[in-house]
């Protein structure tokens, strides 16, 4: 057990001299997450025991979520499994900030996603606002201007009486932070499940674009060059954890009151940007990090591991909010819109004129140095003194066990096949419109509408087309596509499978949108890896994505892990996000979702299966999760990408919409929705040729299907097309007329006026929040 | 023809307001909000955004920079200030224009594609529209609601002073649906709503609303349409 | 009639932007008088006749409940306003 | 060190948003003895030393000229914050 109290006389500042003289002063490791051996080996490491102030940096940047001690054995998969082929279009890779994509002309685009889970459920609006600042000075640090955000975002049930907190708070709190800071929201996804109750996920993307020759790496350089911190000052945030070690050492004064709650400044994020901007087109910065999870601990020690030398750190020099803070909170503080620069000495004085033109604190905290050790001393004292790739790469590594669960068989045989369908004409049109008007298909117009999506201008393609669509070069065109996606019921009944689909599904929007699909990030949010049958979701998981990667030539470039998602002992599905981005020469092209010119005919392309199980239509008409996921069809994920990326070049068809979730049903409704323009669909080809019922063809949920309008002047070509490719393509339907009678008729089945689609789409989240 | 854009800390949409006017065939020129300067432009546009992080009243702290010191005067003076959305905010807040902008009576941001019916087209601003012309452009604002007291809204619908009102639903609780004011003489104009998102095909509202894109655009030419005739 | 007012502030110890902007907008006027600011919220409260101590208990609640987000507000003040009545009075503070 | 409270209010007659939610949203939770509800901002300045009339005066102005848009909101109140020192009492009102 480890005391509460110290021993001695604690007023003192805990210098390393101290340490080296009292070894066998008790320390409050465990009360800082440390296990036993860990705190072990820091005294190896060391060869005496930590200083409190080491002690607070190993404890957290030692912890599970800085140090991926129970995921980096997986994660490596990411990296082994990247040919060199693949790797060809990456600047920098996993390990960065943020990977950073090679897009032609010189261009460069850094993309990744990251959580910001739990802080959003103790206090909605401040949790996912921060959670949108910390991904953008993460995009930032790489040397990229922010170009747009997305946001994946998912609930308990809608219904539920929590929910409208969280919802409205997160939502606010997105927009609140991403509007203010003038970034296009550019999509996102929403998705109401109860095994997100007492969890609710918030995962947020940013996407930044630079030139090949303005990366910036996070490394310190140069015996000689200033550590420079700046932005805000440092407070007491998000250090309530650490606050132990200050009642440890100060213990007549009690614990000091320490905010568990960090509040964002969406504004001097803002000016930070623009400032570092400045900055980096001035060449005054030689490394650059942002301050995120573990703050300054954080921050110096990779940038010392990263770097060839040493760093010294004065720490009373950084510019304080909060005056009591000790040296231990300091450089735990997880104080937000704060960046760490490395600047020679003969550029100092223009760095902090661009800071002080954009009102921007900046202090020179300490520097480069020769050896290998990173010191922090306050006023004058010594405080840490430790090798930095010890705190920040060399931190522990589990091997934690994980088995199948016994209950995964059980749950794989309980397949949605038997369950009762809707038979007649009228019962299938019913179920359209249940479909249609359920919480996770229905239209996310409240929730999009609270973001500004035309910020600068650039935004060829937003929500609800099927990806995000944002120009990076305004001389050319030349810009990117993103969509994320993770269908969480398919990865719960088969995490392997589950991993595959997302990315295969992200795959698709992306080519849907008209680009070509080239990296990938994720963000992977699951529940206690010290549960084995999450830890074999996890495993599952990473090792179905890093597979299909490499099918499908899309390397993995950065992203993020997110554990202990659960309520008591109920994890929540595993929910492995998946980003997928892609590139486009000229974004005028791109190809909308909904179609608009009467006449033109609708093909599906893409076969057919009879796969329920874990779709939208088991889970919205009987509650029913089982069975297995759709097949997964990485080859004809691929070959129907190049199908519509060719069709966008060369003009061949005007719309294009992704079948996902509630299958072909849902992409009619949306694309006819899109504009308020009806269509004619007949199914009897399709089902004969896949030996499918009309009820399958409009619910199934298999993968590798778009449907698309073509002018009738291009259907030669485009028929043509895909019949030398060997894609799989049916005429289904044509589009009609948008009057103010427009259906959308499935002949010999059923007829459904837009309007009352519409009626029973858009509505629900409004009556539901507002 | 150069037009200034003012960059605010804070400012967002400086950017597309510059790129609205060099695709309207003029010269954008950037003035920062520290300079007590407005380098002889022939028009003024105070852009969108959040200046000051739209703390304590959006526009408030702005009001104050020093380059508003020579813009109010020049105001007064006869030359032609746009304001849109935050630089709306920015123009009440200096009593350029009568009223005032508060959160929008919802309370949510709201970000869509809205539709204006344009009623004063005498300004510089404006000349290029039909007065009742309906148009389609963005708005997007979390504080857009314009109120201003009875005797001012009197005052302003009599002297036909209501630049643009709200079409098809009031998005944010303003009074009698006004979306844009002037001032007396017509050259300073205030518009919650965005036109310089609705200048470039592909980027600007959504065809959904049954509009090209490109309504904004005319804000642009208007000025420039002024400037040749004068 | 008679109103009840419920103060609420950032708690000390969290960030409150909104404060620093504005002090830094003071400092800028000439104001630097004032050092540190910062921003909350003042509700007024009307209530038919007088306010009593049963009032004042329930608008307590609210303020805990409603009023303030006890993650990152302080309750600062809940008290019955003597002005109520002549409110008209309230603009001369400023003259 | 001393502090001063500067209250502002919207004018009565100006749309209140925000009042008006809190209304609705306090009768739902069943305090419906609170009627009309209005939404103002309260500021907290903090000078050095003791809060002289003066400073008092400066705040006077600096309320007028920045706290406040005249045009929808009115000073109610700008005075010296007696409990300045033992603001660690604060929290009691709610207890
Ligand atoms: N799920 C994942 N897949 C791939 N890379 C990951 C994943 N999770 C984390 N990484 C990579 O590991 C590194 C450390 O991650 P993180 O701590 O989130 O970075 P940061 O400190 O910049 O926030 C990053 O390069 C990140 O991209
Ligand atoms: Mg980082």
């Amino acid at each position: 057990m480890t005391g509460r109290t110290m021993s001695g006389a604690t007023t003192h500042l805990d210098t390393v001299e101290h340490a080296g003289q009292s070894p066998d002063t008790i320390q409050p490791w465990a009360e800082l997450g440390l296990k036993a051996d860990e705190y072990q080996r820091i005294r190896a490491i060391l060869g005496r025991r930590p200083t409190s102030a080491e002690l607070a940096m190993y404890s957290v940047m030692w912890s599970e979520h800085c140090s991926y001690k129970s995921s980096k054995v997986h994660l490596r998969q990411f990296g082994d499994k990247t040919t060199e082929q693949m790797r060809s279009v990456l600047l920098a890779g996993i390990g960065e900030n943020a990977g950073v994509v090679d897009v032609g002309d010189g261009w460069a685009v850094t993309f990744k996603v990251e959580s910001h889970n739990h802080p959003s459920y103790i206090e909605p609006y401040q949790g996912a606002a921060t959670g949108v600042g910390g991904i953008v000075r993460d995009i930032l640090a790489m040397g990229a201007r922010p170009i747009a955000v997305m946001d994946q975002l998912r609930f308990g049930a809608i219904d539920h009486p929590d929910t409208a907190r969280v919802v409205h708070g997160v939502v606010a709190g997105v927009g609140g932070y991403g509007n203010c800071l003038g970034l296009p929201n550019i999509g996102g996804e929403l998705v109401f499940d109860p095994c997100y109750q007492g969890n609710p996920l918030v995962n947020a993307l940013c996407v930044g674009a630079l030139r090949h020759e303005d990366l910036h790496l996070a490394n310190a350089t140069g015996e000689g060059n200033l550590v420079v911190l700046f932005g805000a000052r440092t407070g007491g945030d998000g250090i309530g954890g650490v606050s132990v070690l200050a009642s440890e050492t100060f213990d007549e004064k009690g614990p000091s009151r320490r905010p568990a709650v960090q509040v964002g400044d969406p504004f001097a994020e803002k000016v930070l940007i623009e400032c570092c901007l400045e900055l980096f087109t001035a060449g005054v910065v030689e490394g650059i990090q942002d301050l995120g999870g573990a703050g300054l601990s954080c921050a110096t020690s990779e940038l010392a591991s990263a770097g060839d030398g040493g760093m010294a750190v004065r720490l009373e020099e950084v510019p304080l909010r909060d005056a009591t803070l000790r040296p231990e909170e300091i450089l735990m503080s997880e104080s937000q819109e704060r960046m760490m620069a490395i600047v020679r000495p003969d550029r100092i004085d223009e760095f902090m004129a661009i800071a002080r033109k954009w009102d921007v604190e900046a202090a020179v905290i300490g520097e480069v140095t020769a050896g290998e050790r990173l010191t922090i001393t306050w006023h004058d004292e010594l405080i840490v003194d430790v090798p930095p790739r010890t705190v920040a790469h060399e931190g522990p590594v589990y091997q934690r066990p994980f088995e199948r669960p016994g209950s995964q068989d059980a749950l794989q045989a309980d397949s949605a096949l038997a369950l009762p369908r809707p038979k007649t004409g009228d019962e299938l049109r019913e179920t359209v419109l249940r479909l249609a008007g359920s919480p996770n298909l229905a239209s996310k117009e409240w929730v999009t509408a609270q973001y500004d999506r035309y910020v600068m201008g650039n935004t060829a393609l937003a929500m609800p087309d099927d990806a995000g669509v944002v120009r990076v070069d305004e001389e050319s065109g030349l810009g990117v596509a993103v969509a994320t996606d993770c269908n969480a019921r398919f990865a719960k009944l088969d995490p392997y499978a589950g991993a595959q689909l997302a990315l295969s599904e992200a795959y698709r929007n992306v080519a849907t949108a008209g680009a070509t699909p080239l990296a990938v990030t994720d963000c992977l949010n699951f529940g206690s890896p010290e549960d084995p049958g999450v830890m074999w979701q996890f495993a599952e998981t990473t090792r179905g994505l890093a597979d299909a990667c490499q099918v499908l030539g899309t390397p993995v470039t950065g992203g993020n892990v997110s554990l202990y998602n659960s309520t008591g002992d109920d994890a929540i599905h595993p929910t492995p996000v998946v980003g997928v981005l892609g590139v486009m020469d000229d974004v005028t092209r791109r190809t909308p979702s909904g179609w608009r010119q009467p006449g033109q005919v609708i093909y599906l392309l893409g076969t057919t299966r009879e796969e329920l199980s874990g779709s939208e239509w088991a889970w919205v008409t009987h509650g029913h999760l089982g069975g297995v996921p759709p097949k997964v069809d990485l080859g004809a994920e691929r070959l129907l990408g190049q199908i519509l990326v060719n069709a966008s070049r060369d003009g061949l068809v005007d719309a294009a919409h992704d079948l996902s979730d509630g299958g072909l049903a849902q992409a009619l409704v949306e694309a006819c929705l899109r504009y308020d323009v009806g269509a004619r669909v007949w199914l009897d080809e399709v089902c004969e040729r896949d030996g499918i019922s009309p009820f399958t063809a409009l619910f199934s949920e298999s993968v590798a299907r778009v449907i698309v309008s073509v002018p009738r002047t291009e259907e030669v070509r485009f028929t043509d097309m895909c019949t030398a490719r060997g894609q799989v393509h049916a005429r289904i339907g044509v589009v009609d007329s948008p009057d103010e009678d427009a259906t959308l008729d499935v002949q010999g089945l059923f007829s459904i006026p837009l309007t009352e689609l519409r009626q029973a789409w858009e509505p629900l989240l409004r009556n539901t929040f507002s | 023809m150069r037009v200034g854009v003012v960059t605010f800390p804070g400012s967002l949409d400086d950017q597309d307001a510059a790129r609205a006017v060099r695709l309207a065939g003029g010269e954008a020129v950037s003035l920062w909000h520290g300079d007590c300067d407005l380098r002889g432009v022939d028009a003024v546009v105070l852009p969108g955004g959040f200046s000051y992080g739209d703390y304590l009243r959006c526009g408030a702290i702005s009001r104050f920079a020093p380059v508003m010191e020579p813009l109010i005067a020049a105001a007064k003076g006869g030359l032609s200030v746009l304001g849109i959305c935050n630089g709306f905010q920015v123009l009440c807040e200096a009593h350029l224009l009568p009223g005032a902008l508060i959160r929008n009576d919802h309370r949510m941001f709201v970000c869509r594609d809205q539709r204006l019916s344009i009623e004063r087209t005498d300004t510089p601003w404006t000349n290029q529209y039909q007065r009742g012309e309906e148009i389609v452009i963005p708005l997007k604002n979390g504080e857009g609601g314009y109120v201003a007291d009875d005797a001012t809204l009197d005052m302003l619908e009599g002297e036909g002073r209501v630049v643009a009102r709200y079409v098809g639903g009031n998005p944010n609780g303003s009074y009698r649906n006004i979306a844009g004011v002037s001032n007396e003489a017509g050259n300073v104009v205030g518009l919650m709503p965005h036109p310089e998102h609705a200048t470039e095909p592909f980027f600007g509202p959504d065809p959904r609303s049954g509009t090209t894109g490109l309504d904004g655009m005319r804000f642009f030419t208007s000025l420039l349409e002024k400037v040749a005739a004068a | 009639m008679g109103r009840i007012v419920v103060d609420v502030m950032p708690k000390p110890e969290i960030l409150d932007p909104q404060g620093k902007a504005v002090a830094g907008a003071l400092a800028r006027l000439g104001y630097d008088e004032f050092g540190a600011v910062r921003q909350g919220k003042r509700f007024e409260l009307e209530v038919d006749g007088e306010v009593t101590p049963e009032l004042l208990g329930r608008a307590r609640e609210a303020a805990g409940l409603l009023l303030s987000n006890p993650v990152i507000e302080d309750v600062v003040n809940v008290s019955a306003d003597e002005s109520a009545d002549e409110s008209a009075d309230d603009d001369a503070v400023v003259s």
